[in-house]
């Protein structure tokens, strides 16, 4: 399963080995208790900041590296194999914020990683009604990555009459409260309740059609980055299962040599390397300028079938073990399911494909 | 109760749906309650199973001689269905109580042991739990080394047993240890109570699921146990470990189905809300063709799980028709929970819902007391026989 | 047999029992040789039907007042279930025949109407079909065209109904056509005899699977019914044709369940013959986990389809239970002969076994009398409701 | 679903755009009736050697094209979408037999066209035992494709000592015996008894570790070309479901309208656009000289899923009109599955993937 199969450049080969070395130095060592304890992760998306990885497929003059989608998977895959949470809020601050304020002077803030982003997007139906110049915003958004911690709040809202609105609001502005979530619970995920808020001009971002197309932009990349999230996740938790297997004796033979452990890890890889296929092809679509709506969608019902699959098989292959903190799969397989939900669930995904 | 029918034309006699209700209306109105705190806080439901216990739900396996009502599997089952369904916490404190500890000293005890420990059961006084795991030795039990040396009258036990339910909230386990070579016949059962001197709980483990009953180690270091507390005669403990977990099987199954159920419960309620103008249903069709799937299923796997209970309780050998019980009813268990999550969308990954917490708790039925792969093995070696 | 239990504690009565037994020598001794050829020629097996009705098969449906046994829809599903597991096309022609026609006759048919018909269809003389779907109105039934003109006493039918189950095999059929504009309510139920003039068999369609079964157009040009073949009241049609269905989908789930029991048997034989020295199963893990999965689902979903028989015998109405027999049922058919095909490697995909048959006879359970999104829908309604 | 998203090349493009047209032009009009009466499909074969297209991936050397296995894929793609027992025929004559002959002076007639050829391989356990110089053959192969139409039979056998042998027979020295199968009924396919077969040392292609170098390379070549054959027939059977779903009205609107049948269509897209990019992929790698065994594996069974999932959906949303032979669908469903057991059965392949 090398990726060099894949034929990567040799600045995002460079990306993978900076990503890969934090991630294995600074990232994993406090994954599980971070997770366990609902740690926010703020230190690694610094750390990344410093390597200059934050803002990778954002262009120039929004302060990013401008280094393409594929870079952002990459870099996505290599952080969700020891931490969903770290890879969640990257996507977060750069797929999600950074992309829907690219022309924005808020922007460098994001991408360079001084200011802390928390998205509410079209799927949280956050309802705006004009007030002069103006909107107010009336909703619930239920799981929003890093709401408790962010300095800004950038937030997808539709009129009455169907016109988006597309903006950024000091986090004071809203309501936010603190939600158990299933998964990525190390990002600081909270609630955010508008109620009544007032969008002053300068506040907005985007509305109508420019509006409309940020929303499109954002809903592809993220997409493709979550489906390289979720490849991470199945990567790791096959890798896990796989690991274990070859140690644990059972039956006086490692659990590898038995037939049914064995086909379920190759299910996993097959599902896995099917995934990076769909999530690869996306984000080289997306880097050419070319349609990726539905390669985004693919690749993201791909991505999240693999992790899951792998988390749910790697829990079982481990049994007892499995079903444990300290050996990280229980970890993955709630990652992957929470994922399932975040940008467009399943069904919606589903439709997408067709459409 | 053996000799009337407990089903008839797929319809629980009255008896049973008696307990069904009771169980019911406890598991809705005082189990379910606090269910999303005690996991969250991992908090034993202490209070929970002494008002099982005034219910009876903690002497069903108990023969009525010693105090107990002797109900038996499929009422066990049906009351364990309704618990699980508020709390599988609550709920496997009670299977393991019942058919890993009390239905095995029922079956095999001799008449001195039950006398001296039923009637600590009864009640709740005492709950039992089952130390048959080792770190080394989990789907493949045999292969357990905790040991069991003669020292004249009586045994001394040694060695950590792991992934013990109820670990440390127990009063009595029913521990499993090696007193002779044979990889099978060298296995011995042994009544070891929490207050024998050399009985630690070890390490409490940090779970996914189930994580308001406690997980624990038991360390056993020289623990002195009465030559009356072996439990049938020595050499005999793999095939008691093995035909009792045929039985807690299908207390896992009914767990399954509880959670199952649940699941269900929840998407509709979900989905009932969506209706058009008529009031008809304007969910997707995606949605309701999940929901449909699955209700198919639940009623299916209830009623493999029924049929196995019934068997059982008749005497007869159960292992193949309580894995199909298990293997089935833990499968629909954990993918209707994970539907669950999915159809709730942004709501089915917090604790606003249930979903969340249901899909974390099914997750151990396709594991405890014997994992799917073993529950497959058993059948087919029993179809191929 | 009503008031008697018909399955207690998942046991048959004797009664049905015999049946079965009966049904099961009859299906292996005398239904099993043939079926391969008569698939290959494609050879309806009018000696068989001729055996069945010798069986009483035939009149399981009718009334003893008219010469039947009156036994019900268990029954049925009972002896359906084995002559299936030896030939589908078979089946089809016995279910069609007994839940399609004899069952809607017994039920909602005037006295004159049975008094004339049932004799011939008790022995076999007349075969019965059930003439709903036309080229534009398959799961959307209420969509039919096919008309129904009053003639002073009579009716006149005009217009193709197609998919027809025995069509050209038949000697009477119930006709669903349009006597009025409403799409529910202007839809009648007729008693059509193969010889009313008019009445032609149209093209044969050439299929996947039960190819001995012959499925064809029956085309009504200018047909004129009596009267007194009107069925039930004049605008009742559908929901006799729906309530029919109900019962149908039970004959359906039983040959499906017949259909995956042969599967399930040609993997057993197959693994079998794999042993090793001290007798134990040589086969892989992966094809002994596939036959543990499919031998569970099969009892449980034999559970379901029998629950919903019982239901229907007692005069309930059975939409949801039923639709559930039918969509796990031929869920599992299909799935049991594919994996045959797959496990017997290159015998299953050549007709040196039975499993390239039953993939391909499977495929129509999940499709006619209601494929599974509508068995889904009803499902959903009613837990919706 | 276009193919140019996947970077043909020149070559590439240009053996699609002629295998289509054959395909569309002299294929498909037959196709339908050459499945119903076992109509061995030999014209077709010799249509494809007029166009150059038989040897495409052998080397000039054998008389082949040399135009590599990504182009062999794309023709047997295109050919599958009409007519499986065409494109079976194809990869029969040239991925097994050609390629297996490679370097004996046989394989000119093989890549030409001008000798039909049938492949007993390694599956058929056919045995060898020493006589003088040559073997004497004993076994029975199940299901051969063209068995009964072939001028030669190349075979694999095996000694009792473990020695694999290859070998290429005139037709008329073993037993052949017409199956009915459950697919590519126009290969003419047959069972080929071989009762005390001699081989000469004249007739021996390869043994020892050269006849185990063979096998292997025909075993990862069969398979990705398996694998492509799957493909072509998702992609009919999918095509033909969405077609059917447009135009078949039902409860006042097209059944494409229900959502329970666009998912349908949804899902075989995405088990088919995951299976081309295996597909490819692996005989890309096989092109460039690279380890493509694992590839090889999880290509065909994704092809196979893909396939037998479009083809079991598509008979369901057709409805009866699925169940008959008219529309075609009913006929991908049974290659499908029967193309899941050539090659390598699925639980083989799968052990492959982690082995």
């Amino acid at each position: 399963m090398e990726t060099d199969n894949f034929q990567l450049s040799e600045e995002q080969a460079m990306i993978l080995d900076t990503v890969r070395k934090f991630a294995q130095e600074k990232v994993e060592p406090k994954a599980l208790d971070n997770d366990e304890h609902s740690v926010f992760v703020r230190d690694n998306l610094d750390g990344l900041a410093e390597l200059g990885m934050l803002g990778i497929p954002l262009s120039e003059d929004s302060g990013g590296a401008e280094m393409g989608w594929l870079s952002l998977v990459v870099a996505l895959e290599e952080l969700a194999k020891v931490c969903g949470s770290t890879a969640r809020l990257l996507l977060s601050q750069t797929a999600l914020c950074g992309l829907a304020l690219e022309g924005n002077e808020v922007v460098e803030g994001v991408a360079g990683g001084d200011k802390l982003a928390a998205f509410v997007g079209p799927d949280s139906e956050i309802k705006a009604s004009i007030n002069g110049d103006g909107f107010v915003l009336d909703g619930c958004a239920e799981h929003v990555t890093a709401a408790l911690e962010a300095d800004i709040v950038v937030a997808a809202a539709k009129t009455m009459e169907g016109e988006n609105i597309l903006c950024c609001l000091p986090a004071e502005s809203v309501g936010r409260e603190s939600v158990t979530t299933l998964g990525f619970r190390a990002t600081a995920p909270g609630r955010i309740r508008f109620e009544g808020v007032a969008v002053s001009v300068d506040a907005l971002v985007a509305r109508g059609s420019d509006a409309d197309a940020a929303l499109q932009r954002v809903q592809i990349a993220a997409r493709i980055s979550a489906g390289a999230i979720a490849l991470g996740i199945a990567e790791a938790a096959t890798a896990a299962a796989s690991r274990y297997s070859k140690e644990r004796i059972a039956f006086g033979k490692p659990l590898a040599q038995q037939q049914a452990v064995a086909l379920k890890i190759s299910d996993c890889i097959s599902a896995t390397v099917a995934a990076r296929h769909m999530v690869y092809h996306a984000a080289r679509l997306l880097d050419s300028d070319r349609d990726a709506s539905a390669a985004a969608a693919m690749a993201k019902l791909a991505g999240v079938k693999a992790a899951i699959q792998a988390g749910d098989e790697g829990i079982q292959i481990l049994g007892g073990y499995g079903f444990v903190v300290e050996y990280h799969v229980e970890r993955h397989y709630r990652d992957g399911m929470t994922l399932a939900n975040l940008e467009g669930g399943t069904e919606s995904l589903r439709m997408n494909v067709v459409s | 109760m053996s000799s009337q029918p407990q089903v008839t034309d797929f319809e629980l006699s009255p008896e049973l749906q008696e307990i069904q209700a009771m169980a019911r209306r406890f598991a809705q109105v005082e189990v379910k309650p606090g269910a999303a705190e005690r996991d969250r806080m991992q908090t034993f439901p202490a209070d929970l199973i002494k008002r099982a216990a005034e219910l009876g739900f903690l002497k069903m396996s108990i023969p009525t001689e010693y105090g107990g009502s002797g109900m038996g599997s499929l009422a066990n089952c049906i009351m364990l269905e309704e618990v699980n369904a508020s709390c599988a916490s609550t709920g496997v404190t009670i299977s393991v109580h019942n058919s890993l500890f009390c239905s095995p000293l029922a079956k095999w005890g001799s008449h001195d042991q039950k006398s001296r420990y039923f009637p600590k059961m009864v009640g709740g006084e005492w709950l039992g739990a089952y130390c048959l795991s080792e770190a080394a030795s989990g789907s493949d039990a045999a292969a357990l080394v905790c040991r069991a040396t003669r020292d004249g009258d009586n045994w001394v036990l040694n060695g950590p047993k792991l992934w013990i339910t109820t670990g440390s909230e127990a009063g009595i386990y029913i521990v499993f240890a090696r007193s002779g070579e044979d990889r099978i016949k060298g296995i011995s059962a042994f009544l070891v109570e929490r207050d024998f001197e050399g009985v630690s709980i070890g390490k409490k483990e940090r779970k996914l699921g189930i994580k308001a009953s406690p997980t624990t180690e038991i360390l056993l270091e020289n623990v002195k146990v009465p030559g009356s507390n072996l439990v049938g005669e020595e050499g005999r403990g793999f095939s008691i470990a093995l035909d009792t977990l045929d039985g807690g099987r299908l207390g896992i199954a009914a767990q399954a189905l509880g959670i199952a159920q649940a699941s269900i419960d929840l998407i509709r309620e979900h989905l009932a809300d969506q209706t058009d103008a008529r009031g008809r249903p304007a969910s997707s069709q995606n949605s309701q063709w999940v929901l449909a799937d699955l209700c198919a299923e639940l009623d299916a796997y209830r009623f493999l799980t029924w049929r196995a209970a019934i068997l059982r309780d008749r005497g007869e050998s159960v292992g193949p028709q309580s894995a199909m019980a298990k293997l089935c009813s833990s499968r629909l268990a954990n993918r209707a929970a994970r539907a669950a999550v999915d159809l709730l969308g942004l709501s089915g990954t917090t604790d606003t819902s249930a979903a969340e917490r249901l899909v974390r708790d099914a997750r151990i039925t396709e594991i405890y007391e014997g994992a799917s792969d073993i529950q497959r093995l058993v059948v087919a070696r029993s179809v191929l026989a």
